[in-house]
């Protein structure tokens, strides 16, 4: 029952490792690039549970500066992320990832 | 200039290129038309007059050192890696001019995220703490993915940035996830710090070394390091030639600039590093050489040398917890100064030979093309020899210095596989010289356009830059 | 022992011995340089300026070499003239100098080659008029005359092989004279080829010695000839017998001798007759001093000397070209000099030498100017009764056949041949004690066999009926004066130089004996077989041979008996076998020269070149395009595989890192 | 005991949020997934004392990438049909999650021992707007000023990757 | 300054060359600028002090100051000779070319006269790291002559010449990087003057021998030979066989063997086995040729093999006759592919079937050709023979098998370049292949100009008489070349083979290692007791 009870750090790590498996999963997985992307979504935040935790654990509120950052930044990413797909869309009307392999070899 | 703070005057170069993309965004967007004439001149002025900024400053006897509270440190290193990559920019906006011209996409935009893009690679080289990192990075590539995609009507292009972005994001997530195992056994984000905490024997602690290993994918993704390479080939091949030459010079020189500093000054200790960069190193020289070796595109050969040239500085950045941090500082920085030139000058000479549309970047395309434009043609012959590393050009010296580093720290084995791979890197490079050279014309003209004066300037800047780099006084 | 030998040597400084080699010299560089030019313009110059200096040149080296001679006379036995050119080659204890000296033998070898030469060059004068290559032809003769010169007078063994690969090669540019026939030039080519083969083993014969001695100087060697082994010398002598069979077509490297009729006539002459085959002749004379150390080496060339004289005895039975049969006769000769060194009865060797040297000379001349009155007619049973036509080369003729058979008692062949059979009777050998008489019956028969062909040869082409071409007969008449009379001088030279060394035994003087003495009296050995009175015995008991052999043939062949080919009937394809010259050249051409090409084609190009290293290099470069192939698959171009590379680079990282 | 409850409650929710994101084949569906996923979690950073991060969480992601999201798929306006083949196959799941898994697996191992120990004493104000904003403008102002910038990058990449005209 | 206007002189000749606006100047200057090279030259030899076996004429401007790497310049007895052999083929080489080259004339003697300057610069340099530069640097002008203005499979050749080089070179920039940091300098003579640890030297002396003895090449590294030497333009071929393979020999002698004696005296007798195995095979494989630029070069193998037969006797007379017969091979070699190159000129094939009584027609070519053969078949009084003399009478001192061995080399060379000689110049004249058949119908010419075979022009034949002279000079007054060079060999070479003392016993070895770490690596002199 230790490893379940009480709650410790570990616990959040650990969440926020499996987490970021999944996110890892989606991304490998999917075809489409709108999961895809949100896959991407899913590992950065497994990542900020993780910043977070270790700020608590450290007493050092670092971590939620950085968990912010990532925030504003994981923005971006996704708008340009969704610019290219709709470039892509325009291309192929189509968002499956793997028609793209036109470079290739 | 005492009586401005040191933070405006040190980081002077990259206010300047900040103030330019701003400055260019509003051109575009106030005088429309006219303001896309000037821009790549205006993009140029800049960009020359932060190099002469950088230049000044590296004269400068006394370096600022670590600024706004160590989130930057202003010392000759990265001076020089700010030089090299205005460098790469200059030239990417010389070969970009009459490029974007033939294809009809010139914008104010475009330069404008080349600025951007150095000022995120700026903000690489300067960085001194994770975060800064971390956003110069994210700066720096979020310019290049559109960069990449910038042709956007054209497929390849786009695909380009698709694969670029896709990749560049994930290997983030395991770029920041290192730094968060990293942050959380030191509780520090600087680079002097975590040196400190190492220092005090929690060196090998699984979470610094499970967090150094994440960091490590991260960045080996940045600088196209096997296994992580596989988005590079396309993308450089995709993306617009210009914007390759940036791709694979400034970005990777920021990125391995900052990669160096990271392990010469955070990590730079005894420690399981060297077997990880040494397998990192084989597999890169080999695996991007051989992938070279069957191309029979002369952008995509590129594509994988540059894979195969990131091996070579990874053979030196093994000797990283070895060798004095100056020693492999400025054995890296000047690589990549040699490598800038040889590279980008490459790329830039495959956007003024492919023609409209890239459609000649063939090795069968530039058949004879050496006794029709022999000064261009040269100049290629040139870049060749030099990422061939033949002497006396850069690309020597540049393999020189890093071999004899890891040489000097007992890699012998690793030396000896870099020793292998130049030579089956030959064959290819040499193989470009043969077909502008020695295959004579047949059937349809090949490409033979005129070239610019200022493509000829660059080229020949380049050129000479190749032929005497190994001979000038290095900034330190 | 060594320092007496020394002591018994005086070398004196004599500077004029230049001039004996400069003459003819300069006579082939001032006749080549005009040949070039003539080239060049491509308007051939007059005759007459390259015939002068060539001549002259010739005449200018005899005369030199007549005065040296007489000079030499002068001094005490044992006498050395030598000068000092310059240093050659020097490099740390590799000391050698172009240095000449002129003793006892090659004293008699320098005037009875410039001589002979002398008389030959006035000789081509008109057999090679109308030539269009009459300059370059004279250009080579003077250059032969110094290489050979160089070579009998080289005072070390390099100065000697100087002058031995020169001769080689004058003798390759003369075979190959009239080079646009391919047979021709291709003759040139095998002479060379043999004699450098060897020259192999000269060349092994140096490496030996200067191991050993650590100098080529004669007169060093001769000093310290006391380190070397009976078996260290055997080996040497060896090596250098080798070398000198290749040059005096000795088997097993005669085979080049017959096809270098192919050169002018005047040039089968000098250069395949009377001077360099004896070359092979001079070098085991001139390394006596070893051959005495080595009997075994000495006994072999004895035994090959023999065989050989026999051998191509034989096969001079039936050719039918004239020059054919004279050069078989010659390998034959040369193997009765041989036989004289190789029982160290050197003196007798040189006489013979001579004598050869003189009614071969004399034979060819005979050949040539028949030849040339015959427009180029070679077959003999294609001549017949010329004598009438054609007196003064008959006479000639004669003379150097009377000489060659010994028929004529007191002339040429007779005693020099006569004293290399005594000798090889009368030596003892203590190793395999039948030999002297094996030796001796043998040379007998041979010299039965030169009488037979030679008469053969005479009667054919002198007597009976004309069978040629009617249309030449009509206009035969005897070759100018320029070629009569050197060829009459040379026909009275061999019937006196009988007289240069008749043995004591019979009352002679042996004034060529004595005269060479002194540089062999140390490494003869005394004929002690048997009493020194029986020798006018045997001389009369070969000269009855030798009658026998001239009787046969004339009756067989001017009487019109045809008995030879009913003889050779009884053998199953005997005939066959010597008019194809028993297939040696077949031989050779499958065990040497087939087996170096099959060596060659199948190691050296098939395994070595091909196989081993163009299929290595293949094997790399087809395994790097392979594995680039491979590399591409890789390259999908699909996201998610870069991303699960990116996984798998992950994962190999934390297992390094955390291993 | 009350946090135990509620982080394994949420745990469950993102969990199973997070997979219902990588699972479902409408994107939309996904979408919302991803929202519900985000709330844990901000309820989560909540648990941890994040009090500004877990309200930053909610504003800007679940109200403002997600929107975006969705407006995006919503604009693309994608047919059902197409929808269809871009449902992964069992294998390459399969590999994925194996892929996940050799990754994870060390990380997890390293991470157990290393997140054991109790977390440091709580100070007042931890985490809230003031503290942050502090750490925030002093130590972090030169990558602050940065952030800026690539934000703009994004603006002006969007701008140039989706107009219509080149 | 000397040897720097040496190298500057071609560089400058070369540049102008290119850039020169006229076609016509494109001829006159470069023989302007090799002939005042080797002019120049001629100071080395009247200036040269025989008594001193150190550097001379010496200038040293730094380079790359950080790495103390220097532009350090000099010339012993060593490189004397070579260095001479360049300047004074080069003007040759280029006059031999004037008929030869017509396409792109500048470019050709651009890169002949930039490889002149990059071997003067290799034999001249006393700095490793110079040398290295210098050494990679040839490679370059020699792969664009074979590659841009050789023969139909020129490209394979060109690729296969300077990979195989670089393979070499590369594992020799290894050891040099090694050897460099372990003196603590690039000066020549404090590498000379440091003694290596035995592993050490086992190891390097391999790397750097690989680089040299691809360059000469050695048996069975030469696979890259017959091809570059077939492909490449007659000037090329000269350049190559006649200069650039010397180097490896030069290198042999200047670096393998003074840096790593131990290893070279172990190395010795393979080296040597491998030598006339090189020999022998080059010989019996000439003999199969029936392209006769083909035969050349199989017969410039075996006449390399006996150079470094020469110089891995180590004796004095062995390495004189390697000296004297690298000179005497460049030569004649010189000669025989200048006059190929003539020939093909004439009638556009290397094959010996295509030629025939060639003698008839061009005299004067067959007469040169003659004599160079002569001095390549070793005929005493040439060239070629005082070399292989000397080497063979060493070689026999040292071990008498390959020595034996070696002679059939000489016996072989008669018999195929003698069959060269007479398939192509004697026998009944051919008609030219391209003037017969199907060329008739289009190109009706007189018959007497279907064998046409025009004799030497005046600049081939002034291109000529020089190597013709010098082939007899040699071959008769050797030792005009070898003393001045006699006291170089002995001091560098055979004093510092010279066996040292052996610690027999494992205590000593482990006190001197012991010795060697507190020296802190500091170099050591050398103990000659």
């Amino acid at each position: 029952m230790e490893i379940f009870y009480p709650i410790t750090p570990a616990h959040y790590l650990v969440l926020s490792a499996v987490l970021f498996g999944i996110g890892v999963a989606g991304v490998l997985s999917r075809k489409n690039l709108f999961v895809a992307l949100m896959s991407l979504e899913l590992m950065l935040n497994a990542v900020n549970l993780s910043f977070v935790t270790f700020s608590r654990v450290n007493g050092d509120v670092t971590g939620h500066v950085v968990v912010l950052f990532v925030v504003a930044i994981a923005a971006a990413e996704a708008c340009v992320g969704l610019a290219i797909v709709i470039a892509l869309y325009r291309l192929k009307e189509k968002v499956d990832l793997d028609l793209f392999k036109s470079l290739q070899g | 200039m005492d009586t401005f703070p040191i933070e405006l005057t040190a980081l002077l170069p990259l206010w300047i290129v900040v103030g330019g993309a701003l400055a260019l965004l509003l051109l575009e967007a106030l005088l429309g038309e006219e303001g896309r004439k000037a821009s790549p001149v205006l993009a140029g002025t800049i960009l020359v007059l932060a190099l002469g900024c950088v230049f000044h400053l590296l004269s400068l006897k006394g370096m600022p050192g670590s600024l706004f509270q160590g989130a930057v440190v202003v010392d000759l290193y990265s001076l020089t890696l700010e030089g090299i990559c205005l460098l790469s920019a200059l030239l990417t906006c010389v070969f970009s001019a009459s490029y974007l011209r033939r294809e009809r996409a010139v914008t104010g935009e475009y330069y404008a995220l080349i600025l951007l893009a150095v000022s995120g690679m700026f903000t690489l080289a300067l960085a001194s703490d994770f975060l800064t990192f971390f956003v110069g990075l994210e700066l720096m590539s979020l310019a290049a993915y559109v960069l990449a995609g910038y042709l956007r009507v054209q497929e390849r292009s786009t695909e380009a940035a698709l694969k670029y972005f896709m990749l560049g994001v994930f290997a983030s997530g395991f770029l920041l996830y290192g730094i968060a195992l990293l942050y959380g056994a030191s509780g520090v984000l600087h680079f002097p710090d975590l040196r400190h905490f190492l220092e005090q024997g929690r060196y090998s602690s699984p979470l610094v070394e499970a967090g150094a290993a994440l960091l490590l994918v991260g960045l080996g993704f940045k600088v196209a390091l096997v296994p992580f390479h596989g988005w590079a080939p396309d993308v450089y091949d995709g993306a617009p030639a210009p914007v390759a030459a940036l791709l694979s010079t400034g970005v990777k020189t920021a990125a391995f600039g900052a990669f160096t500093r990271l392990f010469a000054e955070a990590f730079g200790l005894p420690g399981n590093w060297v077997p990880a960069f040494a397998v990192l190193a084989v597999l890169t020289m080999t695996l991007g050489n051989l992938g070279a070796l069957g191309q029979e595109s002369v952008k995509r050969m590129l594509a994988y040398s540059s894979v195969a040239q990131a091996g070579y500085l990874m053979v030196g950045l093994s000797a990283a917890s070895l060798a004095p941090a100056d020693d492999l500082e400025r054995a890296v920085a000047f690589y990549l100064l040699a490598y800038t030139l040889m590279t980008a000058g490459a790329f830039g000479w495959i956007a003024w030979a492919a023609g409209k549309g890239e459609t000649g970047t063939g090795f069968e395309d530039y058949r004879g093309l050496g006794l029709k434009c022999p000064w261009m043609a040269f100049m290629m012959a040139l870049f060749m020899f030099s990422l061939a590393g033949m002497t006396p050009t850069a690309g020597f010296f540049g393999k020189y210095y890093l071999f004899k580093l890891a040489l000097d720290h007992g890699l012998l084995g690793l030396v000896l596989v870099a020793v292998l791979n130049s030579f089956v890197s030959a064959y290819y490079y040499l193989r470009v010289v043969v077909f502008l050279y020695m295959k004579p014309v047949e059937g349809k003209e090949t490409a033979g356009l005129p070239a610019p004066l200022d493509l000829r300037v660059a080229f020949l800047l380049c050129g000479l830059g190749v032929l005497a780099a190994g001979f000038l006084k290095f900034p330190f | 022992m060594g320092i007496e030998t020394f002591q018994y040597k005086s070398l004196i400084q004599f500077d004029w011995i230049w001039l004996i080699l400069a003459a003819p010299l300069a006579g082939a560089v001032v006749n080549g340089a005009l040949t070039l030019v003539a080239a060049r313009r491509k308007t051939p110059l007059p005759q007459g300026p390259y015939a002068a200096i060539a001549c002259g040149a010739a005449i200018l080296s005899f005369i030199a070499a007549w005065f040296t001679f007489q000079h030499f006379k002068t001094l005490p036995d044992g006498s050395v003239l030598t000068q000092e050119l310059f240093n050659w080659i020097e490099a740390g204890p590799f000391q050698t100098s172009m240095n000449f000296e002129l003793d006892a033998l090659s004293m008699s070898m320098v005037v009875f080659i410039t001589f002979v030469s002398s008389l030959i060059h006035l000789y081509s004068v008109g057999y090679m008029k109308d030539d269009p290559g009459f300059g370059r032809y004279f250009t080579y003769l003077n250059l032969f005359l110094f290489s050979m010169l160089v070579l009998v007078m080289g005072q070390n063994l390099l100065v000697l092989f100087l002058g031995w690969e020169g001769v080689g090669f004058c003798s390759y540019l003369l075979i190959g004279f009239w080079f646009e026939d391919v047979a021709k030039a291709n003759a040139g080519k095998k002479a060379i080829v043999v004699n450098r083969i060897g020259d192999g083993g000269f060349l092994a014969g140096l490496l030996l010695l200067y191991a050993l001695a650590g100098t080529f100087n004669f007169n060093e060697l001769q000093l310290g000839k006391h380190s070397f082994s009976e078996l260290s010398a055997t080996v040497i002598c060896l090596c250098f017998f080798f070398g000198a069979a290749g040059k005096s077509a000795q088997i097993p490297l005669y085979v080049w001798l017959p096809d270098a009729m192919a050169g002018p006539t005047p040039v089968s002459a000098l250069i395949h007759a009377a001077t360099m085959v004896t070359a092979g002749v001079y070098l085991v004379a001139r390394l006596n001093f070893l051959f005495v150390l080595a009997p075994w080496a000495s006994m072999t060339v004895a035994v090959l000397g023999a065989l050989t004289a026999l051998f191509a005895a034989t096969l001079a039975l039936a050719q039918n070209d004239i020059k054919k049969v004279l050069a078989y006769s010659t390998i034959s000769q040369l193997g009765f000099m041989f036989l004289g060194a190789g029982v160290s009865a050197y003196g007798a060797g040189l006489f013979h030498l001579i004598t050869h040297g003189f009614f071969k000379a004399c034979l060819f001349l005979a050949a040539g100017s028949i030849i040339h009155v015959l427009k180029g007619e070679q077959d003999i049973r294609k001549m017949g009764g010329l004598l009438k036509h054609i007196p003064l080369t008959s006479i000639s003729f004669f003379l150097g056949w009377a000489s060659i058979t010994g028929i004529l008692p007191f002339c040429g062949g007779f005693f020099s041949k006569d004293e290399i059979l005594w000798r090889a009777l009368a030596t003892p050998n203590p190793m395999v004690p039948f030999l002297p008489e094996a030796l001796y019956f043998t040379a007998l028969a041979a010299a039965f066999l030169t009488a037979f062909y030679m008469t053969r040869l005479f009667v054919t082409v002198f007597f009976g009926e004309y069978r040629g071409d009617r249309e030449i007969y009509e206009h035969l008449h005897d070759s100018p004066k320029i070629m009569t009379v050197p060829m009459l001088l040379l026909g009275l030279g061999s019937l006196a130089s009988g007289w240069l060394s008749v043995p004591e035994v019979i009352g002679g003087g042996n004034s060529l004996g004595r005269f060479v003495d002194p540089v062999f009296h140390l490494s003869t050995l005394e004929p002690t077989n048997l009493p020194h009175n029986l020798e006018p015995l045997l001389m009369l008991f070969a000269f009855l041979v030798a009658s026998l052999g001239v009787g046969l043939a004339w009756y067989i062949y001017g009487l019109k008996h045809r008995v030879w080919p009913v003889l050779l009937k009884l053998i199953p394809g005997g005939k066959k076998a010597v008019e194809k010259q028993y297939y040696v050249d077949e031989i050779y051409d499958v065990l040497v020269v087939r087996m170096v090409k099959g060596f060659a084609h199948w190691v050296s190009d098939r395994l070595v070149e091909q196989l081993l290293i163009n299929r290595m290099v293949e094997a790399v470069t087809r395994g790097l395009a392979g594995a680039a192939q491979l590399l591409r698959k890789a390259q999908v171009g699909l996201v998610r595989f870069y991303l699960a590379y990116v996984v798998a680079g992950a994962a190999l990282l934390i297992y390094l890192i955390l291993h | 005991m009350l946090e135990a409850i509620l982080f394994y409650i949420l745990a469950a929710v993102l969990l199973g949020m997070g997979l219902l994101v990588i699972t479902r084949t409408n994107p939309i569906a996904s979408a919302l997934g991803l929202v519900a996923a985000f709330a844990a979690l901000a309820a989560l950073y909540a648990l941890l004392s994040a009090s500004l991060v877990a309200i930053i969480q909610v504003l800007v992601y679940a109200g403002g990438i997600m929107v975006l999201m969705i407006f995006v798929i919503m604009l693309l306006n994608l047919h059902p049909d197409d929808l269809k083949p871009m449902k992964a196959q069992g294998l390459t799941v399969v590999s994925a999650l194996m892929g996940a898994l050799v990754v994870l697996g060390p990380v997890i191992w390293v991470l157990s021992p290393a997140g054991s120990q109790p977390p440091a004493a709580l100070t007042a104000g931890f985490g809230d707007i003031f503290a942050v904003g502090d750490k925030m403008f002093t130590g972090y102002l030169f990558p602050f000023e940065m952030l800026s910038l690539v934000l703009l990058t994004a603006i002006v990449g969007a701008l140039v990757l989706a107009k219509r005209k080149l | 300054m000397i040897l720097s206007i040496l190298i500057g002189l071609p560089v400058l000749g070369a540049v102008l060359a290119a850039f020169f606006p006229q076609e016509r100047a494109a001829k006159t200057i470069p023989l302007l600028a090799s002939a005042t090279t080797f002019i120049f030259s001629l100071l080395l030899y009247t200036r040269f002090d025989p008594a001193n076996a150190g550097f001379q004429f010496q200038e040293i401007y730094p380079l790359v100051p950080r790495f103390s790497i220097n532009y350090s310049l000099g010339v012993d007895g060593l490189s004397l000779w070579l260095i001479l052999l360049t300047t004074f083929l080069t003007p040759l080489v280029v006059l031999g070319s004037f008929g030869a080259v017509t396409q792109n004339a500048r470019g050709y003697y651009a890169c002949l006269l930039f490889l002149e300057a990059s071997v003067i610069g290799t034999l001249a340099a006393t700095d490793l790291f110079l040398f290295y530069l210098f050494w990679e640097l040839m490679l370059i002008p020699a792969f664009f002559l074979i590659g841009v203005w050789g023969g139909p499979h020129r490209v394979k050749a060109t690729i296969k010449f300077v990979l195989f080089t670089m393979a070499g070179s590369l594992l020799m920039l290894v050891a040099l990087i090694y050897v460099t940091h372990e003196v603590r300098s690039f000066d020549y003579t404090k590498v000379f003057d440091y003694s290596f640890p035995q592993d050490v030297q086992f190891w390097c002396f391999l790397a750097f021998a690989l680089a040299f003895l691809i360059k000469v090449p050695l048996f069975p590294f030469h696979a890259w030979l017959p091809d570059a030497y077939t492909e490449a333009p007659a000037g090329g071929t000269v350049m190559l066989s006649a200069v650039l393979v010397k180097l490896g020999a030069y290198g042999l002698l200047r670096f393998c063997i003074p840096f790593f004696p131990y290893a070279a005296r172990a190395f010795s007798h393979w080296i040597m086995l491998l030598a006339v195995a090189g020999v022998v095979h080059g010989a019996l494989m000439a003999t199969l040729q029936t392209d006769f630029k083909r035969l050349t070069a199989y017969s410039s193998l075996s006449h390399m093999g006996l150079i470094t037969l020469g110089i891995f006797t180590f004796s004095l007379p062995g390495l004189q006759g390697g000296v004297v017969q690298m000179i005497g091979h460049g030569v004649y070699m010189a000669g025989i592919f200048l006059l190929i190159g003539m020939l093909y000129q004439r009638r556009g094939s290397h094959q010996m079937d295509a030629y025939g009584g060639a003698a008839q027609a061009a005299p004067l070519l067959a007469a040169a050709m003659l004599w160079m053969l002569l001095s390549a078949a070793g005929l005493p009084g040439f060239a070629g023979f005082v070399g292989e003399i000397l080497i063979l009478t060493s070689a026999y001192k040292t071990w008498a098998f390959p020595a034996l061995v070696a002679i059939a080399g000489f016996v072989l060379s008669a018999w195929y370049l003698f069959n060269f000689y007479g398939k192509v110049f004697l026998g009944t004249p051919k008609a030219n292949p391209d003037n017969t058949k199907t060329n008739r119908k289009t190109n009706p010419k007189k018959d007497e100009e279907i064998f046409l075979l025009p004799d030497l022009s005046l600049s081939e034949g002034l291109a000529l008489l020089p190597l013709v002279l010098a082939a007899l000079w040699i071959g008769l007054n050797p030792n005009f070349f070898m003393d001045p060079i006699e006291k170089s060999l002995d001091l560098k070479v055979i004093e510092k083979l010279k066996p040292q003392p052996v610690m027999m016993d494992f205590a000593a070895q482990q006190r001197r290692l012991q010795d060697e770490m507190e020296s802190n690596r500091q170099p050591r002199k050398k103990n000659n007791n």
